[in-house]
């Protein structure tokens, strides 16, 4: 009986074990297949180089400024967004119907396909607001397509700072809004930049919602403002992918290779927080 | 420099006389340009077009050439109500755009800048196939085709299952396969395996030795060592021709070779950056159609492209 | 004022919703103005885009099925049994490099997925099965469930770090192994967490737009099989917008109507997860 | 004059009622000792002195508080100001995540002190009147987290001082602290009550006998007796106070 | 012969020198009680004698750990039978979110048991023994976590005492109870020393004075003075045990 156990204890370890091993191995089966295709192209002029219908002389510049100021004006606008509304529902809501509702509605919006948001966008942003095919339609799409992942790791954050903190304020005669201010948010930061860096990588990897708002692909300046035009980096390599010539499928993996660093940095980025976050309370 | 001085002082009459004067100072004169010209459209035109985009930058660094790859239906989406200047088009501008354009004070200029030669293609293996007729092709792809075996198309061919591979049932390329084989646009049995990326039917009629499949040339001259073309009888000559860039623009290599398209709307044309780049792209287009793998039109039909280009922007003036 | 503010913002997700159902619902009545709602319900065949045009979701559906389901047999038991490893045997300093490495599979860009499944798993499959088509739902779905393995793994391994040691100790004292721990007093504790994460990475496998575009490929036929190609409602949505499908013809409106059941889809998937994981919640 | 006076306060947590018509005065610069059994309701009634328990949501309080002759539960009072003048120490040290130079200044700097001198000035006073500033004054920028137990508790002490208050409430300051930590605090507490007014609850009647000077035991919600600390510890006049004392429950 | 016998033991936690030859012998069917103040060992001690520490990283042991004659931290031992036979009970009450019910059975069906007629007995035993079946009989389909505090450190008592185990380890198993459901378990603790041995950690004095036979005294990891609890309460040997004591600190 206690022997049958004993196996099974050990059995299972190793078959948990095995589990995770799949991931990691996934992983780098899935880095060194995008390493041995894309490695042979990628240089520095590969980096600095606008694209080119001649594949010796075409470079992601646009893509990486057109994905950098997309990700720079989403960012901002998500957090705040997100943020504000994470304070919302953990610090001042009642527990009423009307905040289930927005909760609710939160996790739902976090599994809406994001070629839907693209269509939102195209007609909000783009249209209605009149904003065109720019780089900040399609921030303002990414913002609300990432907007339910910052309120709940928000809401997380928040709830994981402890009530004896805030306790500690209020007996020295701080106002809601001044413990909200001076300890919660202070407090939270680390877990609420975690939650953003990690949606953030998730919006560097869009293609499908910025295509319908209307990137574009072959774009040879460097943007300077955001009503300008762009492409980002997922579109310019889908594009190069689906070209005839072999060499533009070389580049599309060397873009990835890129789009994987940027990815990397970013949660290197997270982790470190997040780490320094743990230790604190 | 000097001349982006002068050009503000500059009269209409001066610049019909430069237009008139030789080419070196012309160039010298294109330079003022500037401003954008936003395209956007067929991903099969794309690579043309982004070769006329970059020599032209290279010649007006002040012009911002944008291009997206929206697809016709998309960018025509776009362009119709004035939100780009040019669509490519990989099949002809529907009735309904255009009135839709309409409402938006648009009209459209339709311009051919090269063809597209579908290719039929099999696997390097299939030693059987020589040549297909239209007739036989048909017969695979109609609507509720009976074809199961490559014997159900050519008596002495092998009791093998034939597999099929054609293009995503969105693109142009399928719409035009279907209206030259079937008859009808868009008719076509629905048991075969769409993609809406050639490489991936490349790979597919590649890796299959009883495959059959279609897609534009460009495709299969890149993988012309992994694939072996069908040629196709003329229905008129009775020929079996190979797709080749003499054979589809002499006009022998029939009915598969279609026309590609620029649509830049005539409001655009106004704009000098945006004239400028369609009339720099219609005087090169031959070239730059050979360059991303396509078929030049003959030399005289370029002539009345630009022609009708001319007379465009002169009404416009 | 600072709750105004605050509440304004929290109305946006809201209006985000409004935003996406009013977009998607004059297409959709405009639609089902041309395309009777009983052949969309009733109908197998899904062919907008060929001269015989037929709009029976249905072969949409399967297809979304197929892939969703297939998906979820491989990341929820191997995220879960990850969950499971990181969060009672590993130790802390394997549990803090692995986690995060892992959480770079969630954020590995889609299209980059997509080719990996053409050209890398399905290849490997047609080494196994020959006769597996070239598209075909089962890599699609095995690189989606390789995808959201990482949201389950992290989501529910935070869970179980939030059951308390004291329930481990109590169990550990009764004489019970690393594995009885895990399997009776963790994972029932956590449950409802990790039918969160479940729930969550669900909807991202219905959502998963460009893996299935690239390599499930794009034919709807109601089919079983997984070897065979199949065509999803977010690759079929995909397709038509990126296509050369004239606009405000019956294909470019249908996509707004597979929007509208995509949405309504996932809508219904969250309230049903709601619903269990409230009731299965266990206090503690 | 008391500093504080509570006449008839009752309490309710919803339909619990947690504290049953509680009389208490108590004397300025005194050390008061609440004593009782876990759940006996100390924790709610200090928390009712400078209306910490309005945070709680269903909680019901009638009779009335004074503190130095205002009503605080008039309406009218200002909370974050009676709350400067009440200051308050929790069981678990609780410093915030920031420096123990922010940890200090966070109260002057809420009410209003923003001049650097002078708040560098709080930090040295409120850090020296805590026993701690030999200790840190080399490390004031760094991480409260950094501090041991004790001396976060003292930390947090400091921390109360900081906004200048007339009374320090503490509930139960050292039961998560070790023996030498507690001595300091306990040696601490006697040299604030020459300029505060000290409130403790505790469970250790050992610690109670040693510092106050009035003890009040707390039974189901009940005060049951308050008097002179050797009183209550040596000659109680109440059977269950006796019995408490001695042992014999609890 | 001593059921529990502990030669030279000593622990480590990490550098941390927690436990310091310790030389320990305990009778069975007594009830011995660890007190000493906080951090002095008394809960690392305890969770030796049942190899809970093994849980911990970074731990390590020297000495000898012997329970019925037995070395138990010699390889090959079966550490799951020896929890079964070294039962455990916490501070804090752990009732699994589960039913009353299959919290008693959980360990009975770890070890084996199936039949169903053979549980609902164990259950009613286990719970009578624990003196809770009056007050559960008619829900144990319900969850746990609907029991009052007290009733659940008894139910987790049940449950220690359903899978059949020799000795008792209980750390401070009433801190966090009220009076009454401590006084409760008091009682029971008495009832159960003619089955079981038990050994017990407090923090209270009063409790151990009370119900214990032989007390220990730790004190920085160290075991100041092991002896019949009259002789460590009236006459202890050691002026540290006596300055404990006495309330002189801690
Ligand atoms: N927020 C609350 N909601 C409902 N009841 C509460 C709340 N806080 C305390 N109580 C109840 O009020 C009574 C008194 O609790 P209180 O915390 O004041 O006791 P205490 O004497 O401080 O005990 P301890 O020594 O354990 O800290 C208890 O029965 C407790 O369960
Ligand atoms: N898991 C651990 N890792 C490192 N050190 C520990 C660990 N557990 C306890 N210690 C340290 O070992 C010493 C003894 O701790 P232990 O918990 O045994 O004390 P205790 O006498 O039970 O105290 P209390 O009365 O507060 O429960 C303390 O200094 C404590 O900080
Ligand atoms: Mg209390
Ligand atoms: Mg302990």
């Amino acid at each position: 009986m206690t022997k049958l156990r004993k196996i099974k204890d050990v059995f299972f370890k190793w078959l948990f074990f095995a589990a995770t091993a799949f991931g990691m191995l996934s992983l780098v089966v899935l880095v060194v297949d995008i390493l041995y295709q894309g490695l042979p192209r990628l240089s520095w002029e590969f980096i600095t180089n606008f694209p080119s219908f001649n594949p010796d002389k075409a470079g992601i510049k646009a893509a990486i400024l057109g994905s950098v100021w997309v990700i720079g004006l989403t960012a901002p606008m998500a957090l705040f967004l997100g943020v504000a509304t994470a304070l919302y529902l953990e610090e001042y809501a009642k527990k009423n119907w009307f905040t289930r509702l927005i909760q609710t509605n939160i996790s739902n919006l976090a599994g809406v396909p994001s070629i839907i948001y693209g269509i939102l966008g195209l007609a909000l942003f783009v249209r209605a607001m009149k904003l065109g095919p720019s780089i900040l339609a399609g921030a303002f799409t990414m913002a609300l397509l990432v907007l339910p992942i910052v309120v709940v790791a928000a809401q997380e954050a928040i709830r994981a700072v402890p009530q004896t903190l805030r306790h500690g304020a209020y007996a020295l005669g701080a106002s809601k809004w001044q413990t909200i201010r001076g300890i919660v948010l202070p407090s939270a930061a680390p877990g609420i930049l975690t939650g953003m860096i990690l949606s953030l990588s998730r919006a560097i990897g869009e293609t499908a919602p910025l295509v319908v708002v209307g990137a574009f692909v072959f774009v040879r300046f460097a943007p300077t403002d955001p009503l300008d035009k762009f492409t980002v980096l997922p579109i310019q390599i889908y594009s190069w992918v689906s070209q005839p010539k072999a060499a533009f499928h070389e580049l599309a993996a060397s873009g990835i290779i890129v789009l994987l660093i940027v990815l990397l940095l970013m949660n290197a980025t997270a982790v470190l927080l997040r780490n320094k976050y743990q230790k604190r309370f | 420099g000097q001349n982006a001085q002068q050009a503000p002082t500059a009269s209409a009459g001066d610049q019909a006389n430069n237009a008139a004067q030789a080419p070196a100072e012309q160039e010298e004169k294109t330079e003022e340009l500037s401003g954008e010209v936003l395209i956007a459209g067929s991903s099969t035109v794309y690579p043309i077009t982004i070769i006329a985009a970059e020599k032209f930058m290279e010649e007006n660094p002040g012009v911002n050439v944008s291009v997206a790859s929206t697809g016709t239906g998309g960018g025509f989406k776009k362009w119709q109500v004035g939100e780009t200047d040019i669509n490519n088009a990989s099949s002809k501008i529907k009735d309904s755009v255009i009135e839709e354009a309409k409402k938006h004070g648009i009209e459209p200029l339709e311009l051919t800048v090269a063809y597209d030669a579908l290719t039929v293609v099999v696997n390097k293996e299939n030693d059987f196939v020589d040549s297909m007729t239209v007739e036989e092709l048909k017969k695979i792809w109609e609507p509720n085709s009976t074809v199961k075996l490559w014997s159900d198309v050519r008596e002495g061919w092998p009791k093998e299952e034939i597999k099929l591979y054609g293009p995503g049932t969105d693109s142009g390329t399928f719409e035009y396969f279907t209206e030259q084989i079937v008859g009808e646009a868009k008719s076509s049995r629905t048991d075969y395996t769409p993609s809406e990326d050639d490489n991936v039917l490349v790979q597919g009629v590649a890796g299959d030795k009883y495959s059959l499949g279609y897609f534009g040339y460009a495709y299969y001259a890149e993988n012309s060592d992994k694939l072996k073309a069908v040629p196709i009888v003329n229905p008129e000559t009775k020929e079996a021709v190979m797709p080749s860039d003499e054979a589809i623009e002499n006009g022998t290599y029939k009915p598969l070779g279609r026309e590609i398209w620029i649509y830049p709307s005539k409001q655009a044309l106004k704009k000098p950056q945006v004239a400028a780049f369609v009339k720099f792209y219609m005087e090169n287009a031959a070239e730059y159609a050979k360059e991303a793998g396509y078929t030049p039109l003959p030399a005289e039909k370029y002539d009345v492209e630009r022609k009708e280009l001319e007379e465009a922007l002169k009404a416009l003036q | 004022m600072v709750p105004g503010v605050l509440f304004s913002s929290s109305l946006i997700t809201v209006l985000t919703t409004v935003g996406i159902v009013l977009v998607l619902l004059t297409e959709t009545v405009a639609f089902f103005g041309e395309v009777s709602i009983i052949e969309f319900i009733t109908s197998d065949r899904w062919t907008p885009q060929f001269a015989d045009k037929h709009f029976g979701i249905l072969p949409l559906l399967v297809g979304t099925m197929m892939i969703t389901v297939i998906a979820s047999l491989v990341a929820l038991p191997i995220g879960l049994a990850t969950a499971i490893y990181l969060s009672e045997y590993a130790p802390e300093r394997v549990r803090k490099v692995v986690k995060p490495i892992l959480e770079v599979l969630a954020g590995v860009p889609t299209i980059v997925y997509g080719y990996f499944a053409l050209t890398f798993v399905t290849p490997l499959i047609r080494s196994l099965i020959p006769e597996t088509s070239i598209y075909n739902a089962l890599s699609a779905s095995i690189v989606v469930g390789i995808m959201i393995l990482p949201m389950v793994a992290s989501l529910s391994e935070d869970a179980m770090l939030a059951v308390p040691r004291k329930l481990r100790d109590g169990a550990f004292a009764l004489g019970a192994t690393r594995f009885e721990v895990a399997l009776k007093v963790v994972v029932p504790a956590a449950l409802s967490g990790i039918i969160a994460s479940f729930v969550l990475a669900l909807s991202r496998a219905i959502g998963e737009t460009m893996i299935v575009t690239i390599a499930a490929g794009a034919l709807a036929q109601v089919t079983f099989n997984p070897l065979e190609s199949v065509q999803t409602m977010t690759a079929f949505i995909v397709n038509i917008s990126l296509g050369d499908v004239e606009p405000g013809s019956i294909e470019s409106k249908s996509i707004f109507a597979v929007g509208m059941t995509l949405f309504v889809l996932t809508l219904t998937l969250n309230l049903i997860a709601q619903f269990i994981s409230r009731r299965y919640k266990e206090e503690y | 004059m008391s500093i504080i006076e509570t006449r008839n306060l009752n309490l309710y947590y919803g339909q619990h009622h947690a504290l049953l018509d509680i009389n208490v005065d108590i004397e300025e610069n005194s050390i008061t000792a609440f004593i009782g059994p876990s759940g006996c309701g100390k924790s709610t009634f200090l928390r009712t002195l400078n209306r910490m328990n309005d945070m709680i949501p269903n909680v019901k309080i009638t009779g009335t508080v004074k503190v130095a002759g205002e009503d605080i539960y008039q309406s009218g009072v200002d909370v974050e100001i009676l709350r400067k003048r009440v200051g308050m120490v929790f069981q678990q040290p609780n410093p915030f995540p920031k420096s123990i130079y922010d940890n200090i200044t966070f109260g002057p700097k809420l009410h209003g002190v923003t001049n650097r001198h002078e708040l560098d000035e709080i930090v040295e006073k409120s850090l020296k009147a805590a026993a701690l500033w030999d200790e840190v004054k080399d490390v004031l920028k760094k991480p409260a987290y950094g501090l041991s137990g004790g001396q976060q508790q003292r930390l947090c002490i400091a921390r109360a001082l900081a906004v200048n208050p007339q009374i320090l409430l503490m509930d139960e300051p050292t039961s998560a602290l070790d023996p030498i930590s507690t001595a300091k605090i306990e040696e601490l507490l006697d040299e604030l009550k020459e300029t505060y007014t000290i409130v403790i609850v505790t469970h250790n009647m050992q610690q109670a006998a040693r510092i106050s000077d009035k003890t009040a035991f707390f039974l189901n919600g009940e005060l049951v007796e308050y008097d002179a600390t050797p009183v209550i510890f040596q000659n109680p006049s109440d059977k269950r106070t006796e019995d408490y004392i001695t042992g014999r429950f609890g």
